[in-house]
């Protein structure tokens, strides 16, 4: 019962209305966990209840045993909760390698004194930059690494989103809907991508997709109208009857 | 790379080209440089005093000493000192002007006191009305007026007339608590007594609030100094939808609040205003008749205290060309100015000799229609007043 | 008591005045969210307009206001075509230095044609003066002010939420892309609330100039109290607009005249502290992008 | 690996390329040198146009490095100002001891009032920051005994430099002077923008949400830029102070932030150079168009700016650099 990160009770409302349910989620060290529901069940309100972009009207999240409901967003980022957006979000006019570069800069802010973090040129730290370097050549980023993010194929870009995530080492990592808008056949370079990611890494997926899901889960969360409705094995899921009523009975 | 370094070169030299020296050697000519606020929200003071320059000189013909008269206008946009400051430098170092004249704003003149004093630059004020300007260099001499000249005036004459209880109001800032101050201190001087003062935001387009306050506390006039512009047109509406002549509350106020190109602005909003100054457009004089005929034929618009500024500053340069026979140095042209008497368009004249301001007449007028227009209307004459602030 | 109510009075019909100057630029830059900081220069050719109207034609201060809203209106729809238009899709700051650029292109133009003093606006008999109600001075044109305020904000709130053309406004801003393929020609919508907004700006400033003044520094001299009135309000809406204005009017009378000494701080002061509790305006929609 | 290595040294070099002083910088500060032999007599105005310059690549941290849009930045340059001069009317005439506290004091405002701008879009920090600057101006107007008031600060007498340099009508000293603190404080501002902390600063104008994704404390990197920018306001306040040897109000005044926008929009924004070149082209385009017609010359400047709004986007700077990239697209094109 040590989960990496968990949810307590959480319960959100905007006036009258209930978006999140006492939802409690729990993912296990190395998860590869899926959170599934139909459109307007709540998912990227939770997601951002977990990421600190939204505070829960009540309830706590915990990541690795500590409780991180008040900490603000970019904290929890430091403490190695990381996420990637649903619609790409990324510095346009940024190269990738700068993009991956400060990402590592800031995660390993707190190792340099102000005066080497304030005015010691960025390309002084080689080590950066060739981790960074590295991280996009995992992700088949080094091709384009040098030419500004906005010019950039959307589906690369999508694969940017990965490895701006990854490159703050996180824990877990919450992954919004990667595949969304890459033309079916092409998401698979990025579940390539995923499949290889270490075990270390807890990952917690959005996804509409089923076959992905079902490709890539171990275990599944399917969320309806802010409440947890039910978890399980793919199997299980599959299996469920309220499942397919509420969701697949419409999808398939 | 160095392509494009060189091209960058190119065009800083190019742009900083377009300002460079185009001083030409002196000799036949007299140059007269004016720092005058042009632009901006006080456009309408350059607007005088370089109108009122041009008006003597189309008068006087351009030709003095056997030596032209060349003007050189420079636009300080409102009250900017380092511009000011700016602009006399380089009058001085690239025009190499003879005088330098204009000045509408005090701190526009002060920022230049500490290069007309290295350079010995002969430098009219045509009209920034502070007290001290003139004892901070002295090359400068005033041809215009100061503030508390005008409004001392007004307290002996509110007292003369049997007012004992009055209120002032005035704009907030330097200037403002200037006339305030040395109006109350000329009328508790006789006796009187000031009820209540306030100060009012340069900035304000409503005077709703303060004219009440004064209604409320029951004054038998009320003393009122504020800049010219936009801020007595106002003041003025708001002072008769109250109702406050009705009330039997006097206006008294300086000429700046009655400035004559405003007057039709104000309409009937000003009939019967009681205020002190130095010039009205309505003088009745031979020399004014000239000057507006003069100013007339350069603008339509109506000229005001600030053009007779103009007007005077440049007769009394003309005046010093003569006496040194158009060779100028600072020394004796400053020594040339004092104790100078002129013949204004609003009366006589003279440079006081120890302060280098002028000692002039100040009027009170009272506001009447004539025909379609308005007019201050002079029916009291302060004869030869001095600063009385120093 | 005698003095809460005048004050109040005061403060109401000052913001009133508030909310005439103003009202346009909520349109132009609320609701098309172009940063027109050259609302003043329209508001000035309102002014000038008027006083040309009623000295030069010897059209009278009534019958000339619908002019006034009319000619600036459409006046504007040359603007719109030539210079707005190509930078409703462009940053905020090359908004903001086109709507310089023509403040001073304005302001020199009417130095230029009408010189920099102060113009002479006659109001009719019937507007000056004041009525005694209840022991209170009322002033007429205050009144005035107050009833065109009344009639403007039920126009608009009528217009912009109950007609079609007002459904269409909001569809076009709320998202073009949508609104396009609606079949609603968003080009033209824009085009005639633009017009209106300055149009508006026209009248507001015609009204304005007996209380404000008309000089050729207009457009830049009043620029802070209509962005002022816009922006605490919450910009796109016609009622935050008012009631920023109405609040703001009143706080400033009020601070006038029971302590003078801070006269000139107090509607900054109010500003900020209103922006600090509101950071959206009064009744401001909050954009969720 | 080791050839991952000689890849990774690649874009190592390819960083440092971007952070490398390019000729055309190097000629930019040789061409101002070469201002001091070449204009000896306007030498007042290239200081004046350097100070401005100074002051717009402060608005250009915060504008275009972290994106905060402010129309009160005068506030910091004001204060800065007030700060040299009230210290030189009152006793200490040294410039550097007045440089340091002004920009210490602007400093410390500055601080303070970044935490009102933590809340709210564009328009709302731009009113808040408009609205300070206002207040601060009736701050100073209404305290005439200390100030000056309206009519300015008065007896402002500044030392020499090192005790050997005085100020000269010619303004030599004093164009040296601000040439050579505007160059440190530039090359400090350049290597901040070219750290670590640059870049994150790069990468929260570019996109707040991604920012904070990736860990960046937004707030705090916000307070802490505006606070540097108002002492880089203050110190050229200061220098402003100390060349005029007065101040006056005007230098909190709204037109002074409005036109450091001006300014700062037609250079360029987060160029580093743009404010530099945008104070001096406005500059000059308004002392020659004044020049040429003190009363009307505010309309041509105004149709230079529609033209420069509606021709030239993103600024003389971006401007310049689009027709580079042209022109280098255009000879590969030839070459291959």
């Amino acid at each position: 019962m040590n989960a990496i990160l968990q949810t307590r009770d959480l319960w959100k409302a905007f006036g009258g209305l209930i978006v999140t349910k006492n939802v409690n989620l729990s993912l296990a060290p190395g998860a590869r966990h899926a959170l599934i529901g139909p459109n307007g069940a709540g998912k990227t309100t939770l997601i951002n209840q977990l990421t600190g972009v939204l505070r829960p009207s009540s309830g706590s999240v915990w990541l690795d045993g500590e409780e991180i409901t008040r900490i603000p967003a970019n904290e929890r980022v430091c403490r190695g909760l990381s996420r990637t957006f649903q619609i790409n979000t990324l510095f346009p006019q940024l190269t990738p390698l700068e993009a991956v570069t400060n990402a590592i800069c800031v995660r390993e802010r707190t190792r340099l004194n102000i005066l080497k973090r304030r005015f010691f040129r960025v390309s002084r730290r080689s080590a950066v930059i060739d981790e960074a370097y590295a991280l996009l050549e995992q992700l088949n980023l080094a091709q384009d690494c040098l030419v500004e993010t906005h010019t950039l194929a959307y589906g690369k870009q999508r694969l940017l989103e990965m490895a701006l995530a990854l490159a703050t080492k996180p824990k877990v990592l919450l992954l919004d809907e990667p595949a969304a808008g890459v033309p079916e056949g092409e998401s698979d370079e990025l579940f390539e991508v995923l499949n290889t990611l270490p075990k270390e890494i807890s990952i917690l997926l959005i996804e509409h997709d089923m076959n992905l899901v079902f490709n890539f889960a171990d275990r599944i969360t399917v969320l309806v109208n802010g409440e947890e409705l039910v978890t399980g094995t793919p199997s299980e899921i599959v299996e469920d009857p309220r499942v397919r009523e509420v969701y697949l009975g419409k999808g398939h | 790379m160095f392509r494009i370094g060189f091209v960058f070169v190119m065009l800083l030299c190019g742009i900083l080209a377009l300002s460079a020296d185009q001083a030409c050697a002196a000799g036949s000519t007299i140059k007269i440089g004016m720092i005058a606020e042009m632009t901006g929200s006080f456009s309408d003071f350059g607007f005088n005093i370089v109108n009122g320059a041009k008006a003597y000189m189309k008068e006087h013909g351009d030709t003095v000493a056997g030596k032209k008269i060349e003007l050189i206008v420079k636009d300080v946009g409102g009250p900017s000192p380092e511009v000011a400051k700016r602009l006399a430098q380089e009058l001085i170092v690239k025009d190499k002007v003879d005088f330098i004249a204009g000045f509408g704003f005090t701190p526009n003149a002060l920022a230049v006191a500490p290069i007309i004093t290295e350079a010995k630059m002969p430098t009219v004020i045509m009209n920034a009305a502070t007290s001290i300007i003139t004892t901070k260099s002295p090359y400068f001499v005033r041809v215009s007026m100061t503030l508390p000249q005008t409004t001392e005036p007004m307290a002996q004459w509110a007292h003369k007339n049997g007012y004992r209880k009055i209120y002032t109001l005035v704009a907030d800032y330097g200037p403002g608590h200037d006339s305030e101050a040395a109006f109350k201190k000329a009328f508790t001087k006789l006796g009187g007594q000031v009820v209540g003062e306030s100060r009012v935001p340069l900035k304000n387009p409503e005077f709703g609030p303060y004219v009440q306050r004064i209604k409320d506390s029951k004054p038998q006039a009320v003393f009122v100094f504020l800049p010219a512009g936009e801020m007595p047109v106002a003041f003025m509406k708001s002072y008769n939808e109250r109702g406050l002549a009705k009330a039997g509350i006097k206006l008294l106020t300086t000429g700046d609040v009655m400035n004559d190109n405003v007057q039709d602005a104000l309409g009937d909003h000003a009939l019967g205003v009681i205020s002190t100054h130095h010039y009205s457009v309505d003088h009745k004089s031979p020399e004014n008749k000239a000057f507006l005929a003069a100013f007339a034929k350069i603008e339509p618009q109506r000229p005001n205290y600030m053009a007779v500024g103009g007007y005077d500053g440049m007769a009394a340069i003309y005046n010093v060309i003569k006496q040194l026979k158009g060779v100028i140095d600072g020394d004796k042209a400053m020594a040339a100015f004092k104790g100078m008497k002129l013949n204004s368009p609003r009366g006589p004249v003279l440079i006081d000799p120890a302060t280098r301001d002028a000692i002039e007449n100040i009027y009170v007028r009272e506001v009447k229609k004539i025909g379609s227009h308005y007019y201050n209307v002079e029916f009291e004459t302060f004869k030869a007043v001095k600063d009385p602030g120093k | 008591m005698h003095s809460f109510l005048g004050v109040l009075f005061d403060g109401l019909a000052y913001g009133a005045l508030l909310f005439v100057i103003s009202v346009g630029l909520s349109i132009t830059l609320g609701l098309m969210g172009f940063n027109n900081l050259a609302h003043g220069v329209f508001a000035m050719a309102g002014g000038y307009l008027l006083v040309t109207l009623i000295s030069k034609a010897g059209i009278g201060f009534l019958p000339a206001l619908p002019i006034v809203f009319c000619v600036v209106a459409l006046g504007s729809l040359v603007l719109e075509r030539t210079l707005y238009r190509p930078l409703y899709k462009s940053t905020p700051l090359n908004q903001v230095l086109l709507s310089v650029g023509i403040i001073f292109v304005a302001t020199a133009g009417v130095n230029y044609l009408w010189g920099p003093g102060q113009q002479p606006v006659v109001i009719p008999e019937w507007l000056s003066g004041q009525y005694a109600v209840l022991g209170l001075d009322l002033s007429r044109y205050r009144l005035f002010l107050m009833v065109i305020v009344a009639a403007i904000t039920l126009a608009l709130v009528f217009g912009l939420e109950r007609t079609r053309f007002g459904a269409k406004i909001r569809a076009s801003v709320d998202n073009q892309r949508t609104a396009e393929s609606m079949g609603i020609r968003v080009d033209r919508v824009f085009q005639l609330t633009f017009a209106l907004g300055s149009g508006l700006a026209g009248l507001g400033g015609a009204l304005g100039v007996d209380v404000l003044g008309l000089d050729p520094n207009f457009a830049i001299k009043y620029l802070v109290y209509f962005l002022l009135v816009v922006v605490v309000g919450g910009p796109g809406s016609v009622f935050g607009t008012l009631l920023a204005a109405l609040l703001l009017g009143v706080a400033d009378i009020a601070g006038k005249y029971y302590v003078p000494q801070l006269g000139a701080f107090i509607i900054y002061a109010a500003m900020i502290i209103l922006l600090l509790l509101f950071p959206h305006g009064l009744l401001g929609r909050r954009k969720s992008r | 690996m080791s050839d991952n290595l000689a890849k990774a040294s690649r874009h190592v070099s390819f960083l440092r390329g971007r952070e490398r002083w390019k000729s055309a910088e190097i000629a930019f500060w040789l061409t101002l040198v070469g201002v001091y032999f070449v204009f000896p007599s306007s030498l007042v105005f290239a200081s004046q146009i350097l100070i401005t310059g100074l002051f717009a690549l402060s608005l250009d941290m915060i504008l275009g490095y972290a994106g905060i849009v402010t129309l009160g930045h005068a506030a910091f340059f004001g204060i800065g100002a007030y700060t040299a001069g009230l210290m030189a009317a009152h006793g200490w005439h040294d410039p550097f001891l007045g440089l340091l506290v002004a920009g210490v004091t602007a400093g410390i405002a500055g601080y303070l009032c970044s935490f009102l701008l933590s809340k709210g879009g564009d328009l709302t920090r731009l009113m808040i920051t408009l609205g300070i600057g206002l207040l601060l101006y009736e701050v100073v107007n209404s305290a005439t005994k200390y100030t000056g008031g309206v009519d300015g600060l008065q007896g402002v007498e500044i030392g020499k430099l090192f005790g050997v340099f005085g100020f000269d009508l010619y303004g030599k000293t004093a164009y040296i002077y601000v040439l050579i603190i505007s160059f440190l404080l530039f090359v400090f501002t350049r290597s901040m923008m070219n750290s670590p902390y640059g870049l994150a600063l790069r990468s929260i104008r570019e996109n707040q949400t991604r920012a904070l994704a990736i860990g960046i404390p937004i707030s705090a990197c916000l307070t802490n830029i505006y606070s540097i920018a108002a002492v880089i306001a203050g110190i050229a306040g200061a220098l402003l102070t100390q060349t005029t040897q007065f101040v006056g109000i005007d230098v909190l005044s709204f037109q002074r932030s409005a036109d450091l926008l001006l300014i700062l929009i037609i250079g360029g924004t987060a160029t580093m150079y743009g404010g530099f070149v945008g104070a001096v082209v406005f500059l000059l385009a308004q002392n020659w168009l004044s020049n040429l017609n003190p009363q009307y010359w505010q309309f041509f400047l105004g149709i230079l700016l529609i033209v420069m709004t509606l021709y030239l986007r993103g600024g003389i700077l971006g401007g310049f650099s689009r027709l580079v990239n042209l022109f280098r697209h255009w000879r590969n094109k030839e070459h291959s």
